[in-house]
């Protein structure tokens, strides 16, 4: 399942939707909204998340078909907000589900790597004086993505 | 022909607004069309010439400035994402 | 947090407790009962888990301290059932919270890794016929465990 | 002096019992208290034959046999783990 919402969601019914006995293991990635940015002295009263979804909704797609193939995972959701945040909501949940644990941790990790840098999503940083400020991509994220490239196909 | 331009995070910002309609001649291509902006708005210009900015026709990436556009087509600009 | 319970419980309510602004990454593992042994033809309606409580508690509180040690999280919560558990029901849950994704991950799997070989835990496969049966230890894990002895302290 | 020993998984099925409270003489050692197990019951013959079996005294893995008892002391009877 795949779902780009503006509405906050809940932990244990998301896993209900991707739960199966015939699953042992599942593996969870979740973001939030982050008041400490060390990269910044200002302080963010919470954040802003365009998206240009008919594509969004394409490249995730494309994400989740590529994990479920690799890990042969039975399944995998992938839910993010969009929209006007505040400091710790829930940004984007991955949710992986796999007989074997080593397969639904590594394909989350993938999932939300190839998320951070590839899908039609940008941030905002909300200051405390009312304004708006981009937020940079980050290097390290297109660093780690590297290393997916020889794992899967 | 028209084309619909789609506008994301700064450059949305910078031009003030999210999309355009635009009318064309046929067979223009990405070159013609990019040329043509400039004229109309100098904006433009840091934006093509900033080498992050990726172009999305009818969401599929295109980097081939020859390709011709067709009527109806959807050109989106889209800066380096950071969702997650 | 570390719990030893013979209750079922709630992944939203759970998250709540290691939930704060200064995190913006939480990873989960999620282990529970799974219907499909591929080892075994028998069919299973459910497993036993067997205890020893104190060392139990003394190892997970151990392996908890090193992985926010090592990878700096900001809270780690580590909760296992006992008893007896139908298909499909949560057998432990490992939620880590960091202000970057990659530490909680990783350390996320390190602690389901080391419970897995270090914890005083015991699996019994519960079978149609009313018997039990126990469950052995996989080599795997044991190798698995091998990957950490050159990252953590 | 008392001791207290426990057992898990394979070891308590097999001696159909969770734990034993025994009485030792003073100066008792774990490879002393080995020996007179097995005297006591042949099933003791197989469990320390087992070498993936680990011993605990006091929440503590031990495994000099030389290793003196004390009066109180906790011994657990561990086959390799199997939770998560």
């Amino acid at each position: 399942m795949i779902k780009i919402t503006n509405e906050s969601f809940d932990l244990e019914k998301e896993f209900k939707f991707v739960s199966s006995d015939i699953n042992g293991a599942y593996s969870f990635f979740l973001g939030t909204v982050r008041s400490d940015l060390s990269s910044l002295n200002k302080k963010i009263k919470g954040i802003y998340l365009e998206c240009y979804e008919e594509l969004a909704l394409a490249q995730l797609k494309k994400i989740r078909s590529k994990a479920l193939y690799n890990w042969k995972l039975n399944e995998c959701l992938i839910i993010h907000r969009i929209g006007k945040l505040d400091l710790g909501e829930k940004i984007v949940l991955v949710i992986t589900a796999s007989s074997h644990r080593t397969n639904a941790i590594e394909a989350c990790e993938f999932v939300i790597d190839s998320l951070k840098i590839d899908v039609a999503f940008w941030k905002f940083h909300l200051l405390n004086d009312d304004t708006k400020e981009m937020v940079s991509q980050k290097n390290l994220d297109n660093e780690k993505m590297l290393k997916w490239k020889d794992i899967i196909n | 022909m028209n084309i619909t331009l789609k506008y994301f995070s700064w450059i949305r910002v910078k031009l003030k607004k999210s999309h355009d309609l635009i009318e064309l001649n046929q067979k223009t291509n990405l070159k013609d069309l990019k040329n043509k902006l400039i004229l109309k708005d100098p904006i433009f210009q840091e934006i093509f010439e900033d080498d992050s900015v990726k172009y999305f026709l009818n969401l599929k990436e295109i980097d081939d400035e020859n390709h011709t556009l067709n009527n109806g087509d959807i050109l989106a600009f889209l800066p380096p994402v950071t969702g997650g």
